[in-house]
């Protein structure tokens, strides 16, 4: 590889994007009129439809964030009385999990890339996948519907019996939007599968896919096997409130457990669901910004099938102390042990990427950095969460929230907005201002861990999590993590305007700005609607610099 | 390494004949087709997980309420219900051989192999639907006007069952609850079916699926026969439980 | 200082109040805190090597320093070794807080027992001396307090954080924890699990007295009667004693003496007596009927309020002869009639004086 | 020769791709009558008392009846690897939620098994 080829210099640097023009056909300019996009099939533009809507969900649920974070800035609960605080976490949970984060990296990147990076012209089945857009948009309604007629106080967990028969809050209009988002999720990962089982060009064999795509194979597996068992689950709480009587109210003989075991099968699954496509995007950035090969492909590649698999054999660690036999709580703490290590295997081949390549800094790569830190404590603080001891004192405190922060914002959130920076320039044809937005990157990670950092503190301390007030003497952490949640608002605000700025006076990208190998890099950017003007033949192994350099220079000698 | 003939062959015929049913981003016939009954595979992957946690749940409590729920489960109507699994099982193997006619591109047979399918499946849930009503006479749908009379004295009733402890007769609502939540889903399911069923035929009638492009009535079919190994369960699960007690 | 006195006063009076670590009021918090020492050691060196490698890697690796990546394939060694030495960390951490659970969860024999309703949303105590407490609970240094907690209706969970203890309290089923605690002194309770609108005025204080204070809270705070004793004057008043009378030709079977010992079923099968026994076998008479005995009980399910089982529990419990049913069968004679169809939740409090 | 390992190279040995095969009408009246055969046995067997054997008995015939239609009438018999394995894979996690959810009641203090 060490070779004195004067060409080299072309891979290593960024290409003079000066000189890129605009393609003048791509797909977003491909049709024009408001029903175009809305009754589109090409996964480029249903991407962009999802991105519009997450976003949307984001901020709405952001916002309830900033309100829970104001009401604890006092220990007693003086903004709001106790049940409008509890419907703010419930419809923070609910819209943060449901709305946003299960489906954020695979409906709006996955869509857009997996049918591009396999060398397909679009998802094996179009129409649903924009059925399962409006399915979403269904379930978000109906959220909205439930706010706005009073809202939800269950909590995300929609513990029975409370839910069904303590509240007379809009729990079934709740469920039925979880059940019908559920339901476009379970589109979403279907319609994954079929496409990179049966739509891979020529010679793109299972391991030559971008680990990208790996993963959002891994997590599609969960959102196909788990997503029902929720969605009945759901419905079971629904007809419970309508008919009355049943399998959840211990007064009548049955087993409040029941509904949780169903409810985790799902949920604890659910949180792979969200973190592994994250994990793609940062195999992605991680091996571009350091022009090298992952380290270990095939140990990451089935790491991930190792987390889709085992995630579905750990549920009850979110039972220990609920009622389970001890002998339940051996086993399944005993299998979160082991579900914690492909995890650290992930970690360690990142770092290791990043041995003897040839590194820069893009933003894509600062939040990919964020994520490998945060995420490695998110993830470790779930290994004292999965000890039994630990969890006795852990569980139901801040500590837990701290964990699930660490690893959903700050893991994948994170995972998000480097993905979203790094593809940026393929989706619009535009770049977003690196100084700005490296600027945002800091801001978030400072802003992050002024507001989670304390509430591990809190966690250990004893502060209860869903509590609208508090004792006085937890108010000097909870006013730093106020303090924090302000500057994480406003970092996460920055990339809202600069990247909706960069839409009109961003630099013209050019096919592929980071010189990654990807065969998404290869077309325009835009891409066409039909992505490929002809079937690619794949003849290179994923993240083949070598190759993508050979390929250039091949072009510069023929176009200079 | 052979080369794959039979693909390759596969794939030049199709290079020429450009089907109207062919999506754009396939490249051939074959894949579109396999892709198709992928999908529908997968989805009833998530049935049979949408369906399980019913069964798990019915699985408990029948264990903890063994008696209650056999005294309840001797309620059910025994003969309709076997009619009914008879009836399923019919309406499924008209099912299968129109997707047979629809392979040998016989459209006729096609038709008249789903009429088939939808009168049977419309006859299930006609008998379900008497069942349902029985119940509701009984008062043995959960809810306010459940009661539990028939069970706690069954003399009263002409049966010569035991009479159950007050405490035990009260969880039969939970059997009843699992009844209708099961049967209930599993005939939404049917009607569903149904539907479809129409419009399918509909475009059978239209000569659609005459020309070798069978893979929206084979898809159905998958879909149609999944329904029917659920009801295969919920018959001896719901109906059969200790059906004896009586001799 | 540039800060102005009442900032200053804020910040002090906030720094005092605030602390960065519980207090270790149990003897079982040191033992929870060692497993989390090694746990927060197990993250900052996971979190140091991950921090290492990274920012070494970017700084000795990046382009200006190295301007060919080098392309390598990986190494099993390497990834041999990462698999391994965080499994092992993993399980050494399972081992540890799997032993830790079964010391926070099982009692020691000789602990005093006292009851705790929860529900939406206060904590009671009953202490069996009949003293009630309300979102509070009084308890004696040095000495192992079981407490059988069950919930009236939803799941609650009841915590005290300086003891290092929690555990669900479950609507239906009786839950046990059990603490020694060492300090005297006032500590949180705290709802846990989310119980509705006032959960987090689920609170509470335990109150930890010296022996000798505990003594004397007892002695001033008893209500009279004890919990036995509620239980005894219920026994009679939901008519329990038509059956269980202790007579020959009674109904129902002899309950002196039944608690903690080996019954055996009907269907053969042999259940230990405990208070969840009791309580279910009142609830649910007819599934666990006793060999010999025709299932004639009716269930008082739903006639009968968490804190009136626990009497009658606790009666039960306490009977070791049949002296004291025949005692009852008097007072009731002599007391105001049974109530013929007790609602629920009130039966107890227009029962007790 | 890209042409011909279409999906992938290891598609030749271990296709993800199976021929097209159609079942004859015969072979579905055979799995008709056997079906119907099942049916009767089930509702006959219900009525003798064969203690715990009755339930496993009535699964038993369920289970067989199920693998017979998934068999034949949704032609899994002739599918190729990957819808067998797919078939498999969605009984095996409800396998799971069953026997993990069972263990946890089973091995409960409260009992009540
Ligand atoms: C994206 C979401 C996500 C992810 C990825 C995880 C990952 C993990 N979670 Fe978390 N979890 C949640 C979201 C998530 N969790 C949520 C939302 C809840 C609360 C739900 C609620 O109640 O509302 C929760 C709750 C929760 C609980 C329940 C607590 C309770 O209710 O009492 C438990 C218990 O075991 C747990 C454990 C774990 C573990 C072991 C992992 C592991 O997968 C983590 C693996 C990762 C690592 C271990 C880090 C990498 C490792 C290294 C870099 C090696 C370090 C080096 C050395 C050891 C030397 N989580
Ligand atoms: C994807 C998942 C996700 C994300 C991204 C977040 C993001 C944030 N969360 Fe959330 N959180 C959950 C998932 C998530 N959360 C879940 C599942 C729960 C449990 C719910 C339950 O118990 O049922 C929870 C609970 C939860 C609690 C505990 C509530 C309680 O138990 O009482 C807190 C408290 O601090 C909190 C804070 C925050 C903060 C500060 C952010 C920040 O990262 C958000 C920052 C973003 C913004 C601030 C929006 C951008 C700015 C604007 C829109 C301008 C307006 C701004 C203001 C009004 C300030 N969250
Ligand atoms: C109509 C008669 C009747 C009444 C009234 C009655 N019981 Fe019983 N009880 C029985 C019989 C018979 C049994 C034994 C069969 C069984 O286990 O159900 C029994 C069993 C029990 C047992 C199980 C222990 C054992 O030795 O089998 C307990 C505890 C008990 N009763 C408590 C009570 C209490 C407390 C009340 C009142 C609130 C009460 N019973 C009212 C008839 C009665
Ligand atoms: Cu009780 Cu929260
Ligand atoms: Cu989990």
């Amino acid at each position: 590889m060490s070779t004195s080829v004067p060409n080299l210099h072309t891979i290593v640097s960024l290409p003079d994007q000066s000189t890129a023009k605009l393609p003048k056909r791509h797909y977003i300019n491909n049709e024009h009129g408001l029903l175009s996009w809305l009754l589109t099939g090409d996964h480029k533009r249903i991407a962009i439809l999802y991105l519009i809507s997450i976003t949307f969900f984001f901020f709405i649920g952001g916002a309830f964030a900033g309100l829970i974070r104001l009401e604890l800035l006092t220990p007693q609960s003086d903004l709001v009385a106790a049940d409008t605080y509890n419907k703010f976490f419930t419809m923070h949970g609910i819209i943060m999990i449901f709305l946003f984060l299960v489906p954020s990296v695979p409906a709006t990147l996955g869509n857009f890339l997996i049918p591009i990076m396999l060398g397909a012209k679009d998802l094996a089945f179009p129409k649903i996948n924009l059925l399962s857009w409006y399915l979403y948009l269904a379930g978000g309604t109906l959220t909205l519907a439930a706010l706005v007629l009073g809202g939800v106080d269950t909590g995300w967990t929609f513990t029975t019996p409370l839910s069904t028969h303590y509240l007379n809050t809009h729990v079934i209009t709740a469920a039925t939007a979880i059940f019908i988002a559920g339901f476009s999720s379970i589109f979403t990962g279907l319609n994954f599968i079929v496409t990179i089982h049966r739509m891979r060009a020529p010679g793109m064999t299972w391991f030559r896919m971008p680990l990208f795509v790996w993963s959002n194979y891994a997590a599609s597996i969960l959102m196909v096997l788990g997503t029902p068992v929720l969605a009945i689950a759901i419905v079971l709480v629904a007809l419970e409130r309508l008919v009355g009587i049943g399998v959840f109210d211990p007064a009548k003989g049955g087993d409040p457990l029941l509904f949780q075991h169903l409810f985790w099968f799902y949920s604890h699954p659910a949180v792979y669901i969200m973190i592994l496509p994250g994990m793609g995007v940062i195999s992605e950035v991680i091996s571009t910004f350091s022009r090298k090969r992952v380290f270990g492909y095939t140990a990451v590649a089935f790491s991930s099938v190792a987390i889709a698999l085992f995630g579905f054999f750990v549920w009850a660690h979110h039972m220990f102390i609920m009622g389970v036999s001890n002998y339940s709580a051996l086993v399944f703490s005993l299998l979160t042990m082991l579900v914690a290590v492909p995890s650290a295997i992930k970690i360690f081949n990142w770092a290791f990427t990043l041995q003897k390549g040839s590194i820069t800094f893009e933003t894509p790569m600062l939040y990919a950095f964020g994520f490998m830190g945060l995420f490695t404590i998110g993830g470790l603080t779930g290994v004292f969460l999965g000890s039994l001891g630990m969890d006795i004192h852990l569980t139901e405190t801040y500590f837990i929230v701290a964990h699930f922060h660490f690893v959903m914002v700050g893991g994948m959130l994170m995972a998000f907005l480097a993905g979203i920076h790094f593809w940026w320039p393929k989706m619009t044809g535009r770049m977003y201002p690196e100084s700005l937005s490296k600027l945002a990157a800091v801001v978030t990670f400072i802003g992050f861990n002024l507001t989670f950092l304390p509430q591990f503190i809190l966690g250990y301390l004893g502060m209860p999590r869903r509590y609208a007030a508090y004792p006085p003497e937890f108010q000097v952490l909870n006013v730093l993590s106020t303090a924090g949640a302000t500057v994480l608002g406003v970092g996460y605000m920055l990339p809202l305007l600069y990247l909706g700025w960069s839409l009109k006076y961003g630099a013209i990208a050019g096919d592929n700005p980071w010189q990654a190998t990807g065969l998404e890099w290869q077309i325009q950017s835009p891409p066409l609607t039909e992505n490929f003007l002809e079937v690619p033949i794949v003849d290179y192994e994923a993240y083949d610099y070598e190759w993508l350099e050979k390929k250039q220079r091949e072009q510069v000698t023929t176009v200079g | 390494m052979h080369p794959h003939t039979h693909e390759t062959v596969d794939h030049a015929e199709h290079e020429h004949v450009v089907l109207p049913q062919h999506r754009h981003h396939f490249e051939t016939e074959e894949q579109q087709r396999e892709a198709g009954s992928f999908g529908m595979w997968l989805f009833l992957l998530t049935e049979i997980m949408f369906f399980g946690g019913m069964f798990f749940a019915y699985l408990l409590y029948r264990n903890w309420y063994y008696p209650a729920f056999t005294v309840a489960s001797n309620q059910l109507n025994v003969p309709e219900g076997a009619i009914n699994t008879v009836i399923l099982i019919t309406s499924g193997f008209f099912m299968a051989l129109g997707v047979w006619a629809a392979e040998v591109r016989k459209k006729g047979l096609l038709v008249i192999m789903l009429i088939l399918t939808t009168v049977f499946g419309l006859a299930f849930l006609g008998v379900k639907a008497d069942e349902y009503h029985e119940k509701y006479e009984l008062h043995h749908i959960p809810g306010a006007s459940f009661s539990t009379a028939m069970f706690t004295n069954p003399a009263a009733f002409g049966l010569k069952e035991e009479p159950l402890a007050p405490d035990m007769a009260q969880h039969t609502e939970i059997f009843f609850f699992l009844y209708f939540a099961m049967t209930g889903m599993h005939a939404l399911h049917m009607i569903i079916g149904i539907v479809i069923l129409f419009w399918l035929t509909w475009r059978a009638h239209r000569g659609e699926f005459s020309s070798g492009y069978v893979a929206p009535i084979e898809n159905f079919g998958l879909y149609w026969h999944f329904v029917d190994i659920v009801w295969l369960f919920l018959f001896p699960l719901l109906y059969l439980i200790n059906r004896h007690p009586l001799s | 200082m540039g800060i102005s006195p009442v900032l200053w006063q804020f910040l002090v009076k906030w720094l005092h109040a605030s602390a960065l670590f519980p207090a270790e009021a149990s003897t079982i918090s040191p033992y929870t805190d060692a497993l989390y020492f090694f746990l927060l050691a197990m993250t900052l060196v996971g979190l140091l090597l991950v921090g290492v490698l990274v920012f070494g890697f970017s700084i000795r690796y990046r382009r200006e320093k190295n301007p060919v990546a080098t392309q390598v394939e990986g190494s099993t060694l390497l990834e041999a070794t990462w698999t391994i030495i965080p499994l092992a960390i993993f399980l050494v951490t399972f081992v540890w807080g799997a032993l830790l659970y079964f010391r926070i969860y099982d009692p020691p024999a000789n602990a005093m027992n006292i009851y705790v309703v929860g529900k939406q949303w206060m904590w009671k105590a009953e202490h069996p001396g009949g003293q009630h407490e309300i979102n509070a609970l009084h308890v004696p240094a040095g000495r192992p307090v079981q407490l059988t907690m069950i919930s009236q209706d939803v799941f609650h969970s009841f915590s005290i954080p300086d003891f290092r203890v929690k555990r669900e309290v479950i609507p239906g089923r009786y839950t046990t924890i059990w603490f020694q605690a060492t300090t005297p002194g006032t500590y949180h309770i705290f709802c846990t699990q989310y119980c509705g609108t006032q959960h987090s005025g689920m609170i509470g204080e335990v109150t930890v007295l010296s022996p000798d204070d505990y003594q004397k809270w007892t002695q001033q705070s008893t209500s009279g009667m004890s919990l036995a004793q509620n239980g005894e004057r219920l026994f009679a008043s939901m008519g329990c004693n038509a059956c269980h009378s202790g007579n020959a030709a009674a109904r129902g079977p002899n309950l002196a003496g039944v608690y903690g010992s080996k019954l055996t079923l009907t269907n053969g099968s042999q259940v230990l007596v405990n208070d969840a026994y009791l309580r279910d076998a009142i609830l649910n008479p007819s599934q666990h009927i006793t060999a010999g005995y025709a299932p004639i009980m009716p269930t008082y399910q739903g006639q009968i309020s968490e804190d009136g089982l626990i009497d009658l529990v606790e009666y039960i419990k306490n009977m070791q002869s049949n002296f004291r049913v025949q005692q009852t069968l008097m007072t009731s004679e002599s007391n105001q009639a049974a109530p013929t169809t007790p609602t629920e939740g009130t039966t107890s409090e227009t029962v007790k004086p | 020769m890209a042409h011909e390992t279409y999906h992938d190279p290891s598609n030749v040995t271990n296709p993800e791709h199976a021929d097209h095969h159609i079942v004859s009408p015969l072979q579905y009246c055979m799995v008709f009558g056997t079906l119907l055969l099942g049916t009767a046995i089930t509702v006959l067997a219900a009525y003798k008392d064969m203690g715990w054997l009755n339930p496993v008995i009535a699964l038993g015939i369920a289970s067989f009846k199920a693998v017979v239609v998934i068999l034949f009438f949704m032609h899994v018999k002739y599918q190729s690897k990957l819808i067998k394995m797919t078939v498999a894979a969605g009984f095996f996690t409800f396998i799971v939620l069953i026997t993990m959810t069972l263990s946890d009641y089973m091995s409960r203090a409260w009992g009540m098994w």
